[in-house]
């Protein structure tokens, strides 16, 4: 049965992904994001995306009245097999399916999972999250941003940081301030609300690697009908631990791109081999030696946890250590990157074979520990929830 | 996230774990480490495990095994790493049994394989020459004489050598050491005219010791018929497995009982296990060791899989993987052990400092992590 | 523990320290990155930093300079390193007039090293053709001809090239890329014809760019007179030094601000200084910083002090270790700080993710930490 | 005048030292230790040292009246390069030295200072330390061991453990608990006695390595004189913390012996070179030269702060630092012998070719960052006092 849905997905990508959506994006930002606004990297990309949602496989697992296809864990880890196979570009690079989804299933009335949960699957609407704030990054629960009890509204009031892609979103989720009286792990609620809701201002903010993939947003009485509540008032902080479980995963995922650049190839390509067939540059060898086989033992154990569900089902526990392997080993990555391409790497504008931008991937992934709870954060919940420390 | 364990599987861990916690545990390991006769192991614990049936798990059924595969060999080995139990296992069955499987023709299959089952036959490998292991730099010779073959020469770290019945010796019967191809592979007896052994105390405690052979003859049949360079490297490679799973089982143990004390010990009226940079290092520690356990389970899954020239090669590939990884995870958990325990963790009394000995010995056995991540690259072709 | 400085070096030190925070401080670099000239240098600030006598520290008194050593230039070096400077003192007087002072004549010394002195003659040293440093794999071709020398080939990432007004060019008079011998290195005037320019960002916001010489021709007078393999080795390793004395203001300065940093900085409650497992990252930095200034120091002084054979293959030793150990520490402490600032960490707003771009770059020129491992690896004979 | 003083030095090595004593002992315990039952490990140990008491070179930079040679810090320097030149056996291995010197020197009176200082510096008394307690290590201020006042005297009852020497000591320097009724930095005090006082019981500690060099130490009502308490009642832990730095000095120091194997040379002649003259084991090659530069950073920076007093004025503060950083490296040393030897130094017995106990050093050198205060406290140590840190 397996190998016949295998057969079915492989002759189904055959026809449909074209050429052009089987290679990796030089840039992750460079993934089609959807929207109200798309914004189009390669302009097959809108036409792969509705593919694959009129197959309701850009969220297979979920239930077919939401735009799902209503796979099985192994049917869709099969899918997700074919797709690596051929290096197919995942269609839909989106938080409300990594991020808005789980809340909306979990804590989510059918209201509102009928009302956003079918835009979410096709890419209609694209979605923000409104999370840290200037004086609340690792320490979340601190956070100021008020809302204020209008009878069936609320009023929102005060700012945001590091929102990803906030300026090209059309709707943010968003952890707000509803009760100042009680301690600050109680007072929290999560909210949805259009971004073009009068009083929300968006400001991009620049990162070192040149792009501004985060912003800063701005919420001065801005009106959130209570309807658009998810969960009970006071209850966003437990939605909130949740939902960052799903957000590690979906950031050390990111490390799982794999470029078409081989990174032992390529040093090949540059220095060359000893008298043995070795590289020349021995001691890169050695670099290169290591961080492969912890690459490979990292993506095995994700692959593993991948394909048997009972394997995974400490997984939102362990979200935290798949988080910050991944994205260490991504920095490692691309320092491993800039040893073998040399200084042609450290041009703003260079672009290796696949097109990979070497500089500004590099300078990127160094906010990958950051983002989403910082290594630090991470370390602490393995240390704290998985091992039972003190 | 690592692979959950079939219920077979399940079964043969936990008795395993609960026979070696009675018979072979770490007491055990003391009593006999400080043992005053020369035997390598004790025979009639070995008589059990045999009657467990453990010493046939990775043998083909026909010649009395169980063919639950290297997966289900390498549970028993892990409960012996993390147990630091002394047995032939190692040798007798990891490299022995697995060179007769891999290169001998049916006869000597079934003449040998059912005793190792049983536990009537005990083995030694000796390949290594050198403190370094380097499968083809072998100059001990073989000659072809009219009486069958006449071995010569020098091993060195041989296990268990004053107790097996037999060596399986590789002697190089053409070319010159380091070529690949020549080799050939031989089951002298141990009381063979020429054979002789000297012990040397290691630090683990188990016996290793050189092997002089002095024009020793063996008659043909002792001459396993399928040798070639590619068989001697697949043997290698279930061999790194099997080492692999034991220093599997050291990191997990090394890593439970360090937990253990940092959630007991206290220092400046908190338990140590309270300090952030602890649990940082505890928290990396922990996910090293997920990533061991992963890439231990995928070789020898591609071990138990393999049937055409690709699928060895993926194995071989992920055996050097698993080696090389293991040593790496063993040596962050045996220094950490010792590290986060203190002043005890040094001392002989204490247990957690006697898994640093182990895993150093099983680290070097066939290629350390040098050795293996070479390989590594040399395969990936860089 | 590091090395005092001499009254004389501490008030160089200082001088260049105010200068530098009131002329050349991190606000004037992001005027500068953000400017829309094609420039390579700010030509006032250059004569400025001249008149202050900065770019004959390391020249002969009889050429004007005021033969404070290498372990003076360093001074300046480390200082433009914490501020981010951007001037042509790398370019002119670390790799351009250490070149002329090395392997140029007598008469050759006298026309150019006052004027580098002074400020009038700006400099870049074009030597590396590819991404990786590999000093005699220089394929450019030099010619001799009836009017002197005829010079073909490409040269990359060659500094500050839309601005300065000679090239030091290396180029092949004969043999094969790779040979050690038969290199010459010529001073090229920018606006010689054949010579063209092509600049391209890089991520320092420095200019650097490909060089092309299209059958350049040059007289006599502008060939170095005493150029070698051992020269040019010389020539590496002094500019290796000066390149890890700029890489040790950086990680200075990025360790200065961000302890600063973890003092005035709180979350849950605390300064994040406070947390343990940050106290002990930043402990183990500290403590590399030092080292690194340790190194740095040495291989300078065995620079100034060197006059034999045997003081300068010493010199040259250490001036691959210093630039080995600066690479590794400077990684560590750049990539810590941006990881301990957090989010901030990574805004092109705030300073501290400046460092790292400027720190590859130094790190990467003239070969980078596997280069010189390897380097030392082989001067140790392994 | 410099060169003179090293001219003399010189002449007098040459004519004094022996070949025996120009090398280093296999292991570190190997080296002399003086005391009223000195062990003799070889048999020129006792006149080497004799010759070197007798020009005060034992301590060099002590004033003549104790057994010094009243050298300045300059000459001292110079004296300890000319040894190290030929590989001269340090003379006298002695915590008398190293740890209690400073303390008399400071905190004693003249008469301690005349009845302790000369023996020490010949080597006729040899000292160990009562410091640690089973549940007193990194937190040594919570030590229990009692003192009771009796008048004249004080009557010690309890226990230390990791007493290095213990057992071949003459006399302990020893931290008491004199006061309970004040905090606990507050109540302790320094004692010095003679271990064959009725009621001190040794007990050596097996290590792993097999050697015994810690005790445990046990007391049961030991009377020691008041006269011979070190400052004022209570001032204890005031000279513990003083102590402590020269203790972590001589530990790190330890890492400084060179052996005589030289690891790449070492490793050259068991791999051999490939076809361009680099070690055939070119993994190993990276991980032995990252070691050798950074062994050599550290030894630079030793020697820059004993050749520039005022480049080590903050060496008090400092000796964390180097004691966290020597005992790492010494740990790696090890380590890359392991790799070098491979299977052979895993033997009990083996020896190197300058007759290191490989496996033996080994598994001692892990112990270099516990003992003296673990990596964890001097860690704690720098981030607090050096580098500010709340």
């Amino acid at each position: 049965m397996s190998d016949s849905f295998r057969d079915e997905v492989r002759a189904w990508l055959a026809a449909h992904c074209p050429p052009s959506m089987r290679v990796a994006p030089p840039e992750i930002s460079h993934l089609y994001g959807g929207g109200r606004r798309a914004k189009v990297w390669h302009p097959d990309q809108p036409a792969w995306c509705a593919a694959m949602a009129s197959r309701g496989w850009t969220v297979p697992e979920w239930p077919v009245e939401y735009g799902g296809a209503g796979l099985s864990r192994e049917h869709a880890a099969i899918l997700r097999e074919e797709m690596r196979r051929i290096g197919a570009q995942q269609p839909l690079f989106s938080f409300g399916i990594s991020m808005l989804s789980p809340v909306l299933f979990k804590f989510g009335n059918d209201d509102q999972r009928r009302r956003f949960l079918p835009d979410i699957a096709r890419g209609a609407i694209r979605w923000c999250q409104g999370y840290s704030e200037p004086n609340s990054g690792s320490d979340l629960a601190s956070l100021m941003t008020r809302a204020e009890d209008k009878g069936d509204h609320y009023l929102v009031n005060g700012q945001k940081i590091w929102t990803s892609y906030g300026d090209e979103a059309d709707w943010m989720f968003c952890l707000v301030r509803t009760n100042t009286s009680v301690p600050k792990h109680e007072g929290i609620s999560f909210v949805l609300f259009d971004m073009n809701t009068p009083g929300v201002t968006v400001r991009p903010i620049k990162l070192i690697s040149g792009a501004s993939p985060f912003c800063e947003v701005f919420f001065e009485n801005v009106r959130v009908e209570k309807t658009n509540r998810v969960g009970e008032e006071g209850q966003g902080w437990a939605i909130a631990t949740y939902l960052l479980s799903h957000e590690r995963e979906m950031i050390s995922s990111l490390g799982k791109i794999r470029h078409d650049t081989d990174p032992g190839r390529r040093a090949l390509e540059i220095f060359g081999t000893d008298g043995e067939g070795r590289l020349r540059n021995a001691s890169l060898r050695q670099t290169l030696a290591r961080y492969q086989l912890d690459a490979a033992a990292f993506r095995l154990w994700i692959e593993h946890g991948e394909r048997h569900p009972s394997a995974s089902a400490g997984m939102g526990a362990m979200s935290s250590a798949v988080k910050y392997y991944g994205t260490e080993l991504n920095k490692r990555r691309n320092e491993l990157y800039l040893d073998i391409e040399g200084a042609d790497a450290l041009l703003w504008d260079a672009r290796g074979p696949a097109g990979e931008a070497w500089a500004r991937n590099w300078l990127r992934s160094k906010g990958n520990s950051i983002e989403g709870g910082t290594s630090e954060i991470q370390l602490n919940i393995i240390a704290k929830r998985v091992l039972g420390l003190p | 996230m690592t692979l959950p364990l079939t219920e077979e599987q399940e079964m043969l861990s936990r008795s395993v774990a609960e026979f070696v916690a009675d018979r072979a545990s770490i007491t055990q390991f003391r009593a006999w480490r400080d043992r005053t006769t020369e035997t390598a192991f004790d025979s009639a614990l070995w008589r059990e495990i045999a009657e467990m049936g453990w010493c046939g798990i990775a043998i083909d059924e026909a010649y009395g095994g169980s063919a639950l595969g290297y997966s289900g060999l390498a549970l028993v080995l892990e409960q012996f790493g993390r147990h630091l139990s002394i047995t032939p296992m190692n040798a007798t069955v990891l490299a022995g049994a697995t060179a007769i499987s891999l290169m001998g023709s049916e006869t000597q299959k079934t003449s040998w394989l059912p005793a190792i089952v049983d536990g009537s036959l005990t083995l030694s490998l000796a390949w290594g020459e050198g403190a370094h292991f380097a499968p083809f730099a072998v100059a001990t010779r073989a000659e072809k004489t009219a009486q069958g073959w006449q071995l010569s020469g020098v091993k060195h770290h041989v296990e268990d050598l004053s107790s097996v019945d037999r060596f399986i010796v590789v002697a190089r019967e053409s070319g010159r050491p380091g070529d690949r191809e020549g080799l050939g592979v031989f089951v002298v007896p141990h009381d063979a005219k020429g054979v002789s052994v000297e012990a040397t105390p290691r630090v683990d405690a188990r016996q290793c010791g050189t092997l002089t052979l002095d024009d020793v003859v063996v008659d043909d049949g002792c001459r396993l018929t399928g040798v070639t360079s590619v068989a001697l490297e697949r043997l290698a490679g279930v061999i790194n497995a099997g080492l692999a799973a034991e220093l599997l089982g050291i990191c997990e143990e090394t890593f439970a009982r360090t937990l253990k004390y940092l959630k007991e010990r206290s220092q400046f009226g908190k338990l140590i296990g309270s300090y952030q940079a602890l649990q940082h290092r505890a928290a990396h520690w922990f996910v090293e060791v997920q990533l061991a356990r992963t890439i231990v389970q995928e070789a020898l899954l591609a071990l138990d899989r393999a049937r055409d020239a690709e699928g060895y090669r993926q194995a071989d590939m992920l055996c050097s993987m698993a080696k090389a990884k293991l040593a790496q995870v063993a040596e962050l958990s045996t220094n950490e052990a010792i590290q986060m325990h203190g002043g005890i963790g040094m001392t002989d009394a204490f247990d957690i400092g006697l898994y640093i000995k182990r895993a150093r010995v099983l680290e070097q056995a066939y290629g350390d992590q040098h050795h293996h991540l070479d390989r590594l690259a040399a395969l990936e072709g860089y």
